[in-house]
């Protein structure tokens, strides 16, 4: 099994020099400590900054300088600063090569709801909504099952949903699956997982096609 | 043209209860502080608020929360507010929450006289029920409707009298959209200049967009995550 | 008869301290030359100024400070540069309080043609529908015949529209008119000019009641 | 993230006959007079040209329409231009002209991903025809489409190797918007300057906008109405 740390470590293997990515709250936002050597890429937060660093040194943080998840950051020599309507303008055109975001439940034709549980919790789409029907290549970053141990990857999402058919790929504590049609195409198992456990942790139609490899890190 | 009112007193003469309000900001930070104290003071109520979050439970609109002073809130995230989702989840608040790049077009709509535009966020959700629905190029997309407000409130780092406004950082956010959404727009500074001494060039807000303008005082500008690494020696 | 200079002049007294406004290309740029003591507002020209000033001088011009006109001009102390989306937000949204522009033709409705001449003369609308569809107060300031003598105060455009009920006041080398129910109500004619110089002129509904007063400069 | 090309023929590369090009400018403030001479150069021809204006018959686009390398264009004025209007009113060249604000309007949503937008100009205009019409607040309102464009060129004062640019004085006008617009964008820039030597907070175009970039040379910035006043002595 992966921990949360290793699956972004394992999603910033799909980064590619030349992109500007948007990381979600949560896991994504670990995306950033584990960019390859040698791949080149720019990161967005969407309260309007192109070109975060990391975190500020101690003594340095800025009131006036946070990422979409509210948190002091740094800009990198090169960054730029935007108003909230240039910046969905940049994710809702297109600008953007990835998004990676978090969610509770992912349906098997690429559904995804993280927003809201009716009468439960309420917290509000933020950007996910504008940034999963826009995105080309969207990323979910979650774990396979939920604190009561049922899946996340559902025939159908029984929650609000955030976007409709828009997730491409999703990383999880278990494996790494392509959203296909038909259902979630299983490219890759966590170590010591099998293939059974991946099923078993899968309420929507898994696809396994030949030897399943073990995730690289 | 000299925009200058007094303090923020002076700045929201003429908000009454029952109003509609947008405030800038992106969670708390670049959020018009004086203001809002002064919409605390004035004990309005009733108030519609348009605004990306609702602060925190004992800052920015959390103030106003408290006292219950907003009738409904429009905004995209509002997950750091603890008051907000009771008042909420009991039914005490009204809340329509609309995707975070939805409200900034259509605030920008408002200023820009665009009535409505498509956008492809929030298709096959909630956000979509009861809004016409058309294909474009393959994909489906939502017509949104311009969002506009009885009186804008933004802060910016420095302004001159004429109401030009520079931001600093991501504390521009909303700001500049909601300046231009209001038919009347209020304007607090941390440092207020004279006409001329910002370069024209730079201007992040239009002097034109804003109908009153002062300098704040005491801003706290509060940091909700403060997340920082150690310096290696 | 009014000069284009006294029309200019005589819209300058409509001004009002507080105001934002656009010229047009032709009479409305005089307008600047004859704001009245006291009175304040500021100049925005549609390619993308606020706060423009004269003229510079001999030898100051900056091929990168241009009006609507291409005419090189100077920035006031607070002016304030942006883009052309931004520029026609203004306007769009009725941030700006007054548009002066000229005219081929204006009918008794306040429909106004001035961009096409069919088969003979097309410059474009540039930013002229922008205005004239948004802007709650046009002036149209404009010789009240052609070259050929022929009214262009009409009970109905021939020419392609530029707006349609759209134009508020016309201020022309005769007369100045509001566009109000039922025609062109005559407000006050230019000196040595009579009612009925100003009837023959008119080919749209002319509206007299009472006496005319004489256009004061 | 460099995009740095080493001239205008090196960023012109993969420019096609029969591509629908955006350029930058307002008559002959902020073209990009660079990447112009390497289209005529390059010879390319039956091109769809979206720009506020034609140039003039010796500088400009009207570089273009001499040698009759443009098909169609997409315009608000080009009264400035006898070649063009010749050329226009012989049928030689398509023209579809459209109102300046609804041309900034329409770049910038095709930059931004709205398809379409209501926007009052044209209604009861020739450029109405065919347009869904519809009625907000009393009033009636065109519907209007995104425009976007295989090659967007802009021309800016300064640019970083990031693509990040800065405008100077009414230069500004249509570059930022098609900057957006262009599935590639080149960027030819007076100065080129190193990442980190613009001011992030005072940005106008973001570099995620940016394809190509170069430093131009040479650049005439030719002015169309030059008129002074005399300093009284």
């Amino acid at each position: 099994m992966l921990t949360k740390q290793q699956i972004a470590q394992r999603i910033a293997q799909e980064l590619e020099s030349g992109w500007y990515v948007n990381l979600g709250i949560g896991i994504p936002t670990l995306i950033a400590n584990y960019v390859p050597e040698g791949i080149d890429v720019t990161f967005q937060s969407e309260n309007g900054i192109l070109g975060m660093g990391p975190f500020p040194f101690d003594g340095d943080e800025d009131a006036d300088l946070i990422n979409a998840g509210k948190q002091t950051i740094t800009a990198m020599p090169g960054a730029c600063i935007f108003d909230s309507a240039t910046s969905f303008a940049m994710i809702r055109g297109k600008h953007i090569q990835l998004t990676v975001l978090g969610a509770m439940e992912v349906s098997d034709q690429g559904d995804i709801a993280n927003w809201k549980i009716p009468g439960k919790m309420v917290k509000g789409m933020g950007g996910a909504m504008d940034l999963v029907a826009s995105a080309d290549n969207i990323i979910v970053a979650m774990m396979h099952t939920n604190k009561r141990g049922k899946s996340k990857l559902l025939k159908q999402c029984s929650l609000p949903l955030t976007g409709v058919r828009c997730v491409k790929k999703i990383v999880t504590n278990l494996a790494v699956l392509d959203v296909v049609d038909g259902g979630f195409k299983l490219l890759e198992k966590a170590p010591g997982v099998t293939v059974e456990d991946v099923q078993n942790a899968t309420e929507g139609r898994l696809i396994v096609e030949g030897e399943v490899p073990d995730i690289k890190i | 043209m000299n925009k200058v009112v007094k303090n923020a007193q002076a700045a929201c003469e003429g908000i009454e209860s029952g109003m509609t309000l947008m405030l800038g900001g992106f969670g708390l930070c670049g959020i018009p502080e004086n203001c809002i104290a002064e919409l605390v003071n004035k004990n309005v109520n009733n108030l519609t608020c348009i605004s990306n979050n609702a602060g925190v439970d004992d800052f920015g609109l959390g103030l106003l929360l408290q006292k219950k002073q907003i009738k409904k809130m429009i905004s995209s995230y509002v997950g750091e507010n603890d008051e907000f989702e009771r008042q909420m989840l009991s039914g005490e608040l009204e809340v329509d929450l609309i995707p975070q790049g939805s409200l900034a077009a259509r605030c920008y709509a408002g200023g820009a006289g665009i009535p409505a535009f498509f956008t492809p966020a929030g298709y096959g959700t909630e956000v979509g029920i009861g809004k016409e629905v058309r294909w474009f190029d393959g994909k489906p997309h939502l017509l949104e409707a311009a969002l506009t407000a009885d009186f804008a409130i933004v802060k910016a780092w420095k302004g001159d009298k004429f109401g030009n406004l520079v931001f600093k950082g991501t504390a521009r956010n909303f700001n500049p959209m909601m300046a231009m959404a209001g038919t009347i727009t209020i304007a607090e500074v941390e440092e207020l200049v004279e006409p001329g001494e910002l370069d024209p060039n730079f201007i992040h807000t239009p002097g034109v967009f804003v109908q009153r303008i002062f300098q704040g005082e005491k801003y706290e500008k509060r940091i909700e995550q403060r997340t920082v690494r150690q310096k290696e020696s």
